[in-house]
């Protein structure tokens, strides 16, 4: 519930939500001045565990920084390393085997699952209910025993290679992931009717903070919080790269601009998402999973850039080469970081339990924006 | 007279043992049913099923250190938690448990566990107003206007219950529906009058005593999402020991009443065994139902829980004080 | 086709480069082959004007060099086409003496277009206006551009430290800063 | 007034619904490992911390030739070898592996072409002091054949 701000007491007290707050994720504050309930104005503070990732990009060789990128986002890691990887490829024209592209799809969707999966648990949580948040997990834990299979790792991925794959899947990846889309979708179900069709769950979220398509826009908003105000944006649609052209799925798009849509467009995302990866599945060929021969990285200087839809929206980076063994320059441009940004603007007016609501419909991974 | 006076002490002796174990072990159930709920085995370590886990929890709240931040009210501060958990323990003294058991049965009863609920929420006021914290100043305003909200309802339904059974007795309310499944206040047969609205006036009584005691999804005051903790956030130890065994004295107070207004009291469908027992399965089949509510939703907001209340609840009591009063005097 | 009209709009800019006749590359529009072949072996900055790239490549279309009193004409052309605003970010060409600030825009629409729009300031006082009055979401990414290369962005409203300490008085990604 | 009243009935409808789904999962088994009783098995590809693989005849196979420590982005690996008289190939003499900077992304044994190191299946590691992860590989090798 939005009011236009009017401080009838002219008095006002400043609230600091953060740096430790439950609301918040992570350690990010947010500066609010309070009319009562209501906030007049905000102002995020960011940057409490920013570690500077892109000098280190530039003091590391590009190999040495594989695993930095999955530190970026821990909930959603493997979209961060698909963009460094393909971008690297991509400038030192390495060729990548099929079957090596086919995975990476495949896993990225998985874990793009298992982040949404996270956020609606700990969207829901923020609202008041917690059994959610376990089911969530559940699910969840299905994928990152998935992934630990194959990559060793159950979170803080570093799989990908340049030019392929650490290594091959196994025949018991496969048969799990086959396991997992039947399940998955009979969960899905379940969400819905605990939690989709809640009257107390859509009384909090139905009209909750409108986002127009100017405010996306000029802020630079994609993913969900884009695609719930009528955009129709997905940089693996709009953009194709990688195998992504070569699976059938659909980009959901809600009109309704509030964070209900938001949390429908990423419900559907789930769904989607199990498409391409059943479809990736029947149409995994085979073959090598690395180049015969180990890739020379090698990259005449000039300046690249790539953008990829990972499970928080359009992550871009960008690499200026100056032809030697380390990036001349490295820029993430995460997608959280421009979403957040919009908070300060749209939370004017608003009661401080939508305001929060709000924030967790944004899908915050506060390591992701502060680098 | 000094008879009646030592019948009381006992009572109030025995009040706050009855009220201190259900909050200790309805702490355990809670956490025991959210577990099974979220499909894991809940505290299970100490003792058999984790039985021993409330006592030994009731000594680490006890040991630790009782901290008062520098800036706030003492007074209040003090008074707040005490505050919390008294009335709720006098309100265990006029509650009929069956024909026999009770420490002193007031014909004022109804009126006497709504004047102590509404101290309830002035605790709240004191706990956050005192703390001196921002967190919990917003709380404890909720917390009001949440109270104010939910004892019209509350009361409203209470009254078309006193009007059918014509006294504010509870001893009196509970003899009005002997003799019978039936004749409980919740089905709308009884004693030749007919009114099909009680089953609603029940839920509303229902919904409204979660509300009065800040159960969720009406957890308001201490939405730890927002408000960190709310009117609590200050406190520590057995300060918040209070608060949180006062939270559950109420529950079970709430509870009780619902069951000797809407559910007969004491009396049995069949009989199994003695009135008692009936009372208490009823009470903890209530409770069960609040735990079971409280891990199922998510909470509502501030203006969804005012909307409810003078949107649908009071209006909704209001017509069915109305139809109850109308069909009163036709038959 | 956006990518002609963006073109368009941007080669206005420069006016010498509308008559192709009188000055030829590299501030006309080159073709990519030719600008390639050419980097490597001088390594004299490049002349103001803009290129289109190779997207298979570079991962993106445009890329327009403009000066310091260009820049805020050129936000405003990519703001009234409807572009929304991807990331801010700078490089420190040491050797050149200079600092580069880099603008990426990007579009909704299915009509793929990266435009880079570039502009290179001397290292000794860094300052460009800000584009906060154009895209309110610059706000942040000046900041960070600010934090990192110590840029002054002439205007914005709230300059102060974002990602780095309040206090922070130094700028990891210059070349000669040392941890 | 008829919105009114179906958006009362269609509420309380969906909140038994959402409590139907709860009670069903009341009934049904517990999912989670009761962990320091319960322990997993960690699957073949695993990422422990870094181990010498011995050969046949119970030294390294390690030739120190130094391409973990180079392929190392946090230069957690510090290794040292001799030659001794007469023999065909270096012997390891030290191998430090500094776990608090490692952050197992697997380089080091991907770079080895001697297969010399490999991962442990260890991850029962927890220790309030720092130096518990300093470890010395060549030590434990010695450990874990007495």
């Amino acid at each position: 519930m939005t009011a236009p701000i009017q401080i009838k007491s002219g008095e006002t007290f400043t609230l600091n939500v953060g740096p430790q707050h439950p609301a918040t994720h992570g350690v990010l504050r947010v500066k609010m001045d309070m009319d009562g309930e209501y906030i007049v104005n905000a102002e995020t503070v960011i940057g409490y565990i920013h570690r500077m990732h892109e000098k280190m990009g530039e003091l590391k060789t590009y190999p040495q920084f594989l695993m930095n990128l999955s530190r970026m986002d821990y909930l959603g890691a493997l979209g961060y390393s698909h963009g460094h990887v393909l971008l690297v490829e991509k400038a030192a024209g390495i060729e990548v085997p099929e079957r090596a592209e086919y995975i990476r799809a495949i896993t990225v969707e998985l874990n793009r699952i298992a982040s949404h999966l996270f956020w609606f648990g700990a969207f829901v949580m923020d609202l008041g209910g917690f059994s959610p948040l376990m089911y969530a997990l559940q699910d969840r834990e299905y994928i990152l025993d998935m992934l630990e299979g194959i990559t060793g790792s159950r979170l803080t991925y570093c799989y990908y290679r340049f030019g392929g794959l650490y290594n091959d899947v196994d025949d018991t990846f496969l048969a799990a992931a086959r396991r997992f889309i039947p399940r998955m979708r009979k969960s899905l179900k379940k969400y819905h009717k605990l939690v989709t069709g809640n009257i107390i769950f859509r009384k909090r979220l139905e009209g909750i903070a409108p986002l127009t398509q100017e405010i996306c826009r000029k802020y630079g908003a994609t993913s969900a919080v884009a695609r719930g105000s009528g955009i129709n944006f997905d940089v693996r649609k709009n953009e194709p790269y990688s195998v992504y052209p070569e699976f059938d799925f659909d980009i959901p798009v809600y009109h309704e601009c509030d964070s209900l849509a938001r949390y429908n467009v990423r419900m559907e995302e789930m769904e989607q998402s199990l498409r391409i990866i059943e479809q990736g599945l029947d149409k995994l060929p085979d073959g090598p999973v690395m180049p015969e021969k180990k890739p020379r990285i090698k990259i005449p200087p000039g300046d690249y850039y790539q953008a990829v839809e990972t499970a928080r929206g359009s992550f871009g980076i960008r690499l200026v080469s100056d032809g030697g063994k380390n990036p001349y320059r490295l820029k993430l441009r995460s997608p959280t970081y421009s979403n957040m940004h919009l908070f300060d603007e749209s939370c004017r007016g608003m009661l401080i339990m939508d305001a929060l609501a709000f924030m967790g419909s944004l899908d915050l991974v506060i390591p992701e924006i502060d680098r | 007279m000094s008879l009646t006076l030592l019948n009381v002490i006992v009572a109030v002796v025995i009040a706050i043992a009855f009220a201190a174990l259900n909050a200790a072990y309805l702490v355990w159930a809670e956490r025991r049913g959210a577990a099974r709920i979220q499909r894991r085995p809940g505290p299970n370590i100490n003792g058999p099923f984790g039985l021993f886990q409330p006592p030994l929890d009731g000594v680490k709240l006890m040991a630790k250190q009782l901290m008062i931040p520098g800036d706030v009210d003492k007074a209040l501060f003090m008074v707040a938690p005490v505050l919390a958990m008294a009335p709720a323990i006098l309100s265990f003294v006029t509650i009929p448990f069956s024909e026999i058991i009770v420490a002193h049965n007031f014909n004022i009863g109804v009126l006497m566990i709504f004047a102590f609920a509404s101290m309830g929420g002035m605790s709240l006021l004191f706990a956050g107003w005192s703390s001196r914290n921002k967190y919990a100043v917003m709380s404890s305003v909720r917390a009001v206007s949440q109270a104010i909200a939910y004892e019209i309802p509350m009361l409203i339904t209470a009254i078309t219950v006193v009007m059918i059974a014509g006294t504010t007795d509870l001893m009196g309310i509970v003899h009005n529906q002997m003799g019978g499944i039936w004749h409980w206040n919740i089905f709308p047969f009884k004693n030749g009058l007919f009114n099909p609205l009680m089953l609603m006036s029940f839920l509303i009584f229902f919904t409204c005593s979660l509300a009065e005691t800040n159960r969720a999804p009406f957890d308001l005051g201490e939405a730890e999402s927002e408000l960190v903790a709310g009117f609590h956030t200050e406190y520590g130890s057995m300060g918040f020991g209070l608060f949180f065994m006062g939270e559950y004295a109420n529950i079970v107070i709430g509870a009780s009443l619902t069951t000797i207004l809407f559910l007969g009291g004491w009396d049995s469908p069949f009989a199994l065994f003695p009135g008692v027992w009936w009372f208490l399965l009823k009470v903890y089949l209530l409770i069960a139902t609040f735990i079971w509510i409280r891990w199922t939703f998510p909470r509502t907001t501030i203006y969804g829980l005012l909307n409810l209340s003078w949107k649908i609840l009071i209006p909704l009591s209001l017509f069915n004080l109305l139809l109850t009063a109308g069909l009163l005097k036709v038959f | 086709m956006i990518r002609e009209k963006i073109l368009q709009e941007l080669q206005g800019l420069f006016p010498q480069a509308a008559e192709p006749a009188k000055t030829p590359p590299p501030s006309d529009v080159a073709s990519e082959a030719e600008t390639e072949k050419k980097k490597p072996k001088k390594e004299e900055p490049r002349a103001n004007g803009v290129i289109e790239r190779d997207y298979k490549v570079h991962g993106y279309h445009i890329d327009a060099q403009v000066s310091v009193d260009q820049l805020l004409g050129a936000v405003n052309i990519l703001d009234k086409l409807e572009f929304f605003i991807e990331s801010i970010t700078g490089v420190d060409w040491i050797k050149e003496d200079q600092l580069e600030v880099i603008y990426d825009f990007s579009r909704y629409d299915f009509d793929l277009c990266r435009v880079v729009i570039r502009t290179r300031v001397p290292r000794k006082d860094p300052s460009v206006p800000t584009i906060t009055e154009i895209y309110a979401g610059a706000n942040w990414h000046e900041r960070e551009t600010h934090d990192f290369f110590g840029i002054k962005f002439e205007g914005h409203p709230h300059l102060i430290p974002l990602l780095l300490p309040e206090d922070a008085d130094f700028h990891p990604l210059l070349k000669d800063y040392k941890a | 007034m008829g919105a009114y009243f179906s958006e009362i009935f269609s509420g309380l409808w969906s909140l038994l619904i959402g409590m139907g789904i709860t009670f069903r999962e009341f009934f049904s088994p517990t999912v989670t490992v009761q962990y320091p009783y319960q322990k997993l098995t960690m699957t073949a590809r695993y990422r422990g911390h870094i181990e010498l693989i011995e050969g046949e005849d119970g030294t390294p196979n390690c030739v120190v030739c130094g391409m973990c420590e180079k392929a190392c982005p946090s230069n957690c690996i510090s290794l040292a070898g001799e030659k001794p008289e007469g023999a065909k190939k270096k012997e390891l003499t030290k191998y430090l592996l500094d776990f608090t900077k490692c952050s197992l992304c697997g380089s080091c044994v991907e770079s080895c072409n001697f297969n010399a190191i490999e991962f442990s299946k260890e991850y029962n590691l927890a220790s309030t002091r720092k130096e518990d992860f300093h470890f010395d590989l060549l030590q434990r090798l010695k450990d874990r054949n007495q």
